[in-house]
């Protein structure tokens, strides 16, 4: 028993479905799957494919927010990415576009670290600075339209499908064994976290905190730019006005759910993506609930404090119960 | 009341005190009584939970079970606030005051001189300065405390503490970052509030202090009493062997013979080497095999020469050689880079990582050296944890541990631990005693005189004469930010050095920086 | 003597403010107007910092896109103080401040989402039609507007019933999110009969979910939206959507008249300049109307 | 002897930014423009006041912009629909914000959760809750929103210092002299240095909290309602994004978002440095929506390089001369 459960998480997991079940609830149809057209199809893909662009971002924030910063500026970014796969997307190869736009991304990246790293901004205004001019670029370069595009490789990105699974929750989830790999195999976790718990002990003992935090920018921008792209591929046109707008405050706060303390130090990538797909299954189930939406925001608020107050260390309460599971005293 | 002999009950009794955290046991049973107008010194070794009863007694931790007794009556405070109205003022291991805050605003917070709702700022500067001179500080209360070395920040934390004494004071480790002269006024000051009838609880791991000032002693192991005794009639052997559990083998001087000295190669030397403002350039040279201590009052400027020799801070002129090779100091990666390690003194800020555990505070330094690409596996992590873990006696030996959870003097062996896991060439080490019980102080000094045996060179910081006099084959003596006298051989000797440190200034006040 | 205008425009959230604005600019350039453009990220006190900034600035005409129909009394009357002649394009403020602007250069919403309903209502015939509804964004008062011109029109229709509605925020990407789970929600599409969505970018999502889903939209299911931006005409000429209500880019154009007229011969507008709601259907060469409308900056 | 302190560089920042924006608009140098600096930056100078004491004390509060947004609402329903006088209004509006600070305070502080996701919650329910009183605008037509809309003090120049204007001039003297010269404010600061030490020295940490959050919740409902003297009316999407403009003002008026450190007198130059980008970026007139966003952009960090950058020339020799100054 105690070996099954792990040592974190198992709040995200009950959160997790506790509100599925209250989809179910709402929505009788939640669990239904049905192959269409060689893809899944059913509200929990939705769940899955929708979810993909926060899940991303998630995977770069969470490594920010290891550090002890935070980027606000994704979702500016994923507008300029996904503007320039899109001008890019029926004048050039998949590959070229998707250079450009990961490669608009790392710059963005670098910029925000560069503030952040080298010149010793605050995080949060260093990348306010590009929330606020990044968006503006995007619109630069669409001029403000809706640039649609019908390549069809850039449209499979969006609404392909590989092994009947949607093609952005598999990018998302290689991304994820992807990130994993990098920063668990590597020492690169360990290092984040050192320089995230206490960065001037951690200079002291010789690690490089101003490459990990240039690094750590510098990934949140590259997915940044590829959510970007596949919520630019989902809708065949790139939206510089509304994509990703405030989607950072749904990466920080699928963090946050996902058990990363916004002071920095440990952190985990899978929790964080388990965060965005709690956060995302709350807003599908909102959508099937029918209520009208004046209602959506306070749903989201008592949902998002219920899941807090389910993680709360103060919480004796749950803490005990979650303790006996795992077969220690409190 | 049990005793109904004793017409005025202790001052402070505590009974049946236990206290857990997760699994482990902190405090189990433990009494302890303080009589008004005594000096009671509370001992035990690194993680015998002194700072624990401490913080039980004074509500910042809840208690598991037992009944704290003020002068008879049962008090429960749940917080430091609480326990402060009802006269026990703390100061709390480690400096525990605000850094950001003025030195005024520290001494008076949350009590400060008021007229119409607004504080009388010229008023509460006014009054401590008068405390502060008490202790022979006279500083700018003005500026930000952060702006002062920890000597001063924690002469501060006492004298707050001191000035909110309503009945009893507890003092835990007030003197490891003291040098002599300001142990002895706060001594003085002390024993002035024992007169006073006020009790004072008073913790430290210098034997020496505490048969000098207390009048009892209370010796915790494991988290268990294990004795009260009267401190004139408990031999230094006896209260050893009650913190210990066993025998300690006596240290005495461990310095190499003299005849070794000449052959050693040069490992390090820096020439002209300093940088303006922060330390004059000095010439130094350290060579395999040997221990060069450094000596000097507080705010001599020994922290800055080992953060300069490290690589830390950048020097602005001089030269720095390595095995003869000229090499450039940059940075702390520089430093690790050519083999060198660093234990800063204060190892809350600069030195643990706290919510990561034992073994990753120990790999740390040896991960960043090796870089990225070259993980340490995970097996390879807990080899070395647990070689480590074992060689310096980490308490409790849970590798897993988040090292912020340990007590004090083992989150400084784990740091020690994180220094030699990269098997440096040379180790300069900050103060590595400060809070370290009897027994581990020991064995950190036999370990430094091993290491040296092994070829390390070693460069040690401790306001500690005596201990630097054990192990010390040459001392550099620092005064006003420059280097002002090496001994070396049969010249290193505490009188040599007091009489260096004092040349020519008679009174030598601690300087303030700002 | 050239005009110099200032004109307040609400900020860029969608294809059609885009187009509106540079609309606005062929239409200044093509009269020798200088043309003062300050956006205001959607935010009203951006807005009244603007007018407070031309008014400082001394221009000879205010255009106003209000981002919402309160609060300008104050910042209007500094306007008339000045001698500023003010004129609202696209959108009406309260009643309350009719005294206080030249005149306004705006469509009716409410008709627009009515010329909607009854479109549907007239293609439906007698059948009983389920219509799931895409909203703007909650507390905009186009969406308000757009919802109660439908919902007056299909409740003369006993047989149209709308079941579900929900916010698009005026997007593609929700507008597709939103058609998704409505999709799944009404039995994999097949209860759900016409789409009416309040503006053509979340109609252009919502395309897509439902092909995406298997079904086929503009024959399975009818669409009805508004802003006839040039993608859902390319949308009709693939047979996807049906019918859209068009909110023209150009209210600037007459606004510049009306202003010239008053400034040169003191003529005095009606308080309403209403822009005509036409309404265009598959039928009515939608090529033509997305090559007239793609170069107009959409 | 210290150093420059910040916030007269953050001073001399706005002198030079507006001297630079008078050279090329000359225009702008009048008492009319930096009126209207004042009246348009009311209610973001009153939120930012309170953000001020919030971030000093470590934390951070993304609700504000909501509770405007409800305020306004509440306001303009309670007037105009239920009949309330406005007075009792205002009071109701007041009471009821500075509850639900006192209440995020509270969660925060007995749960031990992160401000940053409390607040964000806070945003969320606070504007969920005006969507539900009303989705559409209300006009208020009460005659004391008359009266106050149009009282202002005739400076020289033809300039005009508004009610509102005063409103927030008082609130930010009046929130300088709270933080700078009581005990409540040297508690803020503590907090901020440390919450665990500050508890050890006998702050009560819980009741700071949950006053440090209640303030900033009463002042948003007091920019609240001088956003409703502002435009007269009361709207559910008022004030959106808000949040991160007073945070952004905070932080350029040189406060540390670490807590700790940081003055109301910076917030406010803060708050007019970022009207200043505003102004000019409107009397140029020529910018797109997207250059406008990019101008702003590159102004802010225009503005935080230089700010930085003097801040750091002002202390190296500080640093030399005390060299242990961390
Ligand atoms: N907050 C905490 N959580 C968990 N364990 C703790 C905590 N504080 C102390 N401990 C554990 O309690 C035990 C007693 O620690 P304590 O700090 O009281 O020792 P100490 O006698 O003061 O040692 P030192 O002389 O090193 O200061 C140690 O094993 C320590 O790891
Ligand atoms: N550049 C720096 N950055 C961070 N901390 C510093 C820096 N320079 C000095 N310090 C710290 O400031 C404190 C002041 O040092 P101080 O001037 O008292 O020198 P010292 O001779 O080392 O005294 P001590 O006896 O306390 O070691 C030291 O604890 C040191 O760690
Ligand atoms: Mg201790
Ligand atoms: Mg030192």
């Amino acid at each position: 028993m105690t070996a099954l459960l792990p040592r974190r998480g198992l709040a995200q997991i009950l959160a997790l479905i506790v509100i599925l079940a209250v989809d179910r609830v709402v929505s009788p149809q939640f669990f239904d799957l049905r192959l269409q057209d060689g893809r899944l199809f059913g509200s929990l893909i939705d769940v899955l494919n929708r979810g993909t662009p926060v899940a991303l971002l998630s995977l770069g924030m969470v490594l920010v927010i290891a550090t002890r910063g935070i980027d606000l500026s994704v979702g500016a970014v994923m507008a300029i990415c996904g503007a320039i796969a899109a001008s890019l997307a029926d004048s050039h190869g998949l590959p070229v576009v998707l250079a450009a736009a990961l490669g608009a991304g790392l710059i963005c990246g670098l910029w925000n670290g560069f503030l952040v790293a080298v010149l010793g901004m605050q995080p949060i205004v260093a990348t306010l600075i590009l929330m606020v001019a990044g968006r503006g670029i995007a619109q630069l370069i669409t001029e403000g339209r809706i640039v649609t595009f019908s390549s069809p490789d850039l449209v499979w990105l969006g609404n392909g499908s590989v092994l009947g699974l949607p093609v952005p929750v598999a990018i998302a989830l290689g991304m994820l064994i992807l990130t994993g790999a990098v920063v668990r195999g590597s020492a690169l976790g360990l290092l984040i976290e050192a320089t995230g718990g206490n960065a001037r002990a951690s200079e002291l003992a010789g690690v490089g905190t101003r490459a990990m935090i240039l690094s750590v920018y510098v990934w949140c921008g590259v997915c940044a730019a590829l959510a970007g792209v596949i919520a630019a591929a989902d809708i065949m046109g790139a939206d510089a006005n509304n994509a990703g707008l405030w989607l950072e405050l749904d990466a920080i706060l699928a963090v946050v759910i996902g058990g990363t303390s916004l002071f920095g130090g440990r952190f985990s990538l899978v929790l964080a993506v388990l965060g965005a797909l709690i956060i995302q299954t709350m807003n599908t189930g909102i959508l099937l609930s029918g209520y009208p939406p004046e209602f959506n925001l306070l749903v989201k608020a008592a949902v998002v404090l219920a899941v807090l107050l389910l993680q709360s260390p103060k919480l004796s309460g749950f803490a005990g119960i979650m303790a006996r599971l795992r077969g220690t005293k409190p | 009341m049990e005793n109904g002999l004793d017409p005025a009950p202790p001052l402070l009794e505590v009974r049946g005190i236990s206290k857990s955290f997760g699994a482990v046991r902190a405090l189990q049973e433990v009494d302890f009584t303080l009589r008004a107008g005594e000096i009671h010194a509370l001992l035990g070794e690194n993680g015998a939970g002194k700072s624990t009863l401490i913080k039980v007694v004074t509500g910042v931790f809840p208690r598991d079970a037992g009944i704290v007794r003020l002068g008879g009556e049962e008090v429960a405070p749940r917080s430091a606030k609480a326990a402060l109205q009802v006269g026990i003022a703390t100061v709390y291991q480690e400096v525990n005051l605000l850094p950001n805050l003025s030195v005024a605003q520290n001494l008076f917070l949350d009590r400060q001189p008021m007229r119409f709702g607004i504080v009388r700022e010229g008023e509460m500067r006014r009054r401590a300065k008068t405390l502060l001179a008490d202790f022979g500080l006279d500083i700018d209360v003005a500026a930000a405390l952060g702006n002062y070395s920890v000597a001063i920040q924690h002469v501060t934390a006492i004298a707050r503490a001191v000035d909110l004494s309503a009945r009893v004071l507890i003092l835990d480790e007030p003197t490891a970052s003291l040098d002599r002269h300001e142990v002895e006024i706060l001594f003085g000051i002390m024993r002035q509030l024992a007169k006073r009838g006020i009790g004072i609880v008073f913790v430290s791991h210098f034997l020496d202090q505490v048969y000098e000032i207390s009048d009892r002693i209370t010796v915790l192991r494991n988290g268990r009493l294990v004795g009260e005794r009267e401190t004139a009639s408990l031999p230094r052997l006896d209260l050893i062997r009650m913190m210990l559990g066993r025998e300690l083998a006596e240290t005495t001087s461990v310095r190499a013979s003299e005849g070794e000295h000449g052959a050693r190669e040069v490992c390090a030397s820096f020439e002209n080497y300093g940088k303006a403002g922060y330390v004059a350039p000095f010439n130094l040279e350290l060579r395999r095999g040997e221990v060069v201590g450094l000596a000097g009052l507080l705010g001599s400027g020994r922290t800055e020469t080992a953060r300069l020799v490290f690589g830390a801070e950048r020097a602005d002129g001089g030269q720095a050689r390595v095995e003869g090779a000229p090499v450039r100091l940059q940075s702390p990666r520089d430093g690790v880079r050519h083999g060198f390690g660093y234990c800063p003194e204060e190892r809350k800020t600069d030195g643990i990582v706290a919510e990561l555990s034992v073994r990753e505070n120990i790999v740390l330094a040896l991960q960043a050296k090796r870089g990225l690409h070259r993980p340490l596996s995970r097996r390879e992590q807990d080899e070395i944890a647990k070689r480590y873990v074992k060689m310096l006696d980490i308490r409790p030996p849970d590798p897993e541990r988040p090292v912020g959870l340990l007590s004090g003097g083992n989150q400084q062996k784990v740091l020690l631990a994180r220094w030699l896991a990269t098997s440096p060439r040379l180790l300069v080490l900050d103060e590595p005693t400060r809070g370290i019980d009897v027994g581990a102080h020991a064995e950190i000094i036999r370990l430094i005189r091993e290491l040296c045996d092994d070829g390390l060179a070693l460069l040690v910081i401790s306001s500690e004469l005596d201990e630097i006099v054990t192990y010390s084959d040459r001392v550099v003596v620092l005064r006003d930010r420059a280097h002002v006298e090496e001994l070396a051989g049969e010249a290193v000797d505490v009188g040599n050095i007091l009489a260096a440190i004092a040349a020519d200034s008679v009174t030598v006040a601690l300087e303030a920086h700002t | 003597a050239e005009l110099t205008i200032g004109f307040s425009q609400i900020g860029s959230e969608s294809g059609w403010r885009a187009a509106e604005t540079s609309v606005s600019k062929q239409e200044a350039a093509k009269r020798k107007v200088n043309l003062k453009i300050a956006d205001a990220q959607q935010k009203q006190e951006n807005q009244i910092k603007a007018i407070r900034s031309f008014i400082a600035q001394n221009v000879d005409a205010i255009f106003l896109a209000p981002v919402v129909s309160t609060g300008w009394d104050s910042v209007l009357k500094e306007a008339k103080e000045a001698k500023i002649p003010v004129v609202l394009l696209d959108r009406d403020i309260d009643p309350s401040g009719k005294e206080l602007y030249l005149t306004a250069v705006t469509s009716d919403s409410v008709h627009e989402g009515a010329v909607a309903g009854d479109w549907l209502a007239k293609t439906v015939g007698d059948k009983a039609c389920n219509v799931v509804e895409l909203q703007g964004t909650v507390g905009a008062s186009v969406a308000a507007n757009r919802k109660k011109g439908f919902d007056t029109a299909v409740a003369k229709h006993p047989n149209l019933k709308v079941v579900r509605s929900q916010t698009g925020d005026f997007t593609r990407a929700k507008g597709k999110e939103v058609m998704e789970s409505f999709i799944k929600a009404e039995g994999g599409g097949k209860n759900i009969c016409a789409v009416y969505a309040h503006n053509d970018d979340m109609m252009v999502g919502a395309i897509q979910a439902m092909k995406e889903a298997g079904l086929k939209p503009g024959k399975d299911i009818l669409t009805v939206s508004i802003d006839a931006v040039p993608d859902i005409f390319k949308a009709m000429v693939a047979g996807e959507a049906n019918a859209t209500v068009e909110l023209t880019p150009n209210m600037a154009g007459p606004a510049f008249d009306v202003v010239a007229a008053f400034k040169e011969k003191g003529t005095v507008p009606p308080k309403w300049i209403q822009t005509e709601s036409r309404l265009l259907t598959a039928a009515d060469n939608p090529q033509k109307e997305y090559d007239s409308k793609k170069g107009l900056g959409y | 002897m210290k150093g420059l302190p910040p916030v007269v560089i953050t001073a001399f920042v706005l002198v030079a930014g507006f001297a630079l924006c008078a050279v090329q608009f000359p225009n702008i140098a009048s008492t009319r423009v930096v009126g209207n600096l004042l009246t348009d930056n009311a209610f973001l100078g009153i939120v930012a006041t309170g953000m001020t004491f919030v971030i000093i004390s470590g934390g951070i509060d993304l609700s504000v912009g909501s509770v405007i947004g409800f305020t306004t609402v509440f306001v303009a329903l309670a007037i105009e629909r239920w009949g309330v006088p406005p007075l009792v209004a205002f009071v109701a509006i007041l009471v009821l914000s500075a509850g639900f600070g006192a209440a995020m305070g509270a969660i925060i502080h007995v749960f031990d959760l992160p401000p940053f996701i409390v607040t964000l919650a806070g945003m969320f329910l606070a504007r969920g809750a005006s969507f539900l009183l009303s989705t559409e605008s209300v006009p208020i037509t009460a005659p004391v929103y008359s009266t106050v809309s149009d009282f202002a003090l005739r400076m020289p120049g033809g300039g005009r210092l508004t009610a509102v204007a005063i409103i927030m001039i008082v609130i930010v003297i009046g929130g300088a002299l709270l933080l700078h010269l009581t005990r409540f404010g040297a508690n803020v600061y503590a907090l901020g240095g440390s919450r665990t030490t500050a508890s050890l020295m006998g702050v009560a940490v819980g009741k700071m909290t949950v006053k440090i959050y209640m303030l900033s919740s009463l002042l948003a409902g007091i920019a609240g309602i001088v956003f409703s003297f502002y435009t007269s009316a009361g709207y559910s999407l008022s004030a959106v994004g808000v949040e991160l403009d007073t945070i952004a003002a905070v932080v350029i008026g040189g406060t540390l978002l670490t807590g700790g450190q940081g003055s109301v007198i910076g917030t406010f130059l803060g708050v007019l440095i970022q009207g200043m980008i505003q102004t000019y970026i409107n009397f140029d007139g020529t910018l797109s929506s997207w250059w406008t966003k990019i101008a702003t952009g590159v102004l802010l960090f225009a503005f935080i390089a230089l700010q930085q950058g003097l801040v750091a020339l002002a202390r190296r020799p500080v640093a030399k001369r005390a060299g242990a100054a961390s």
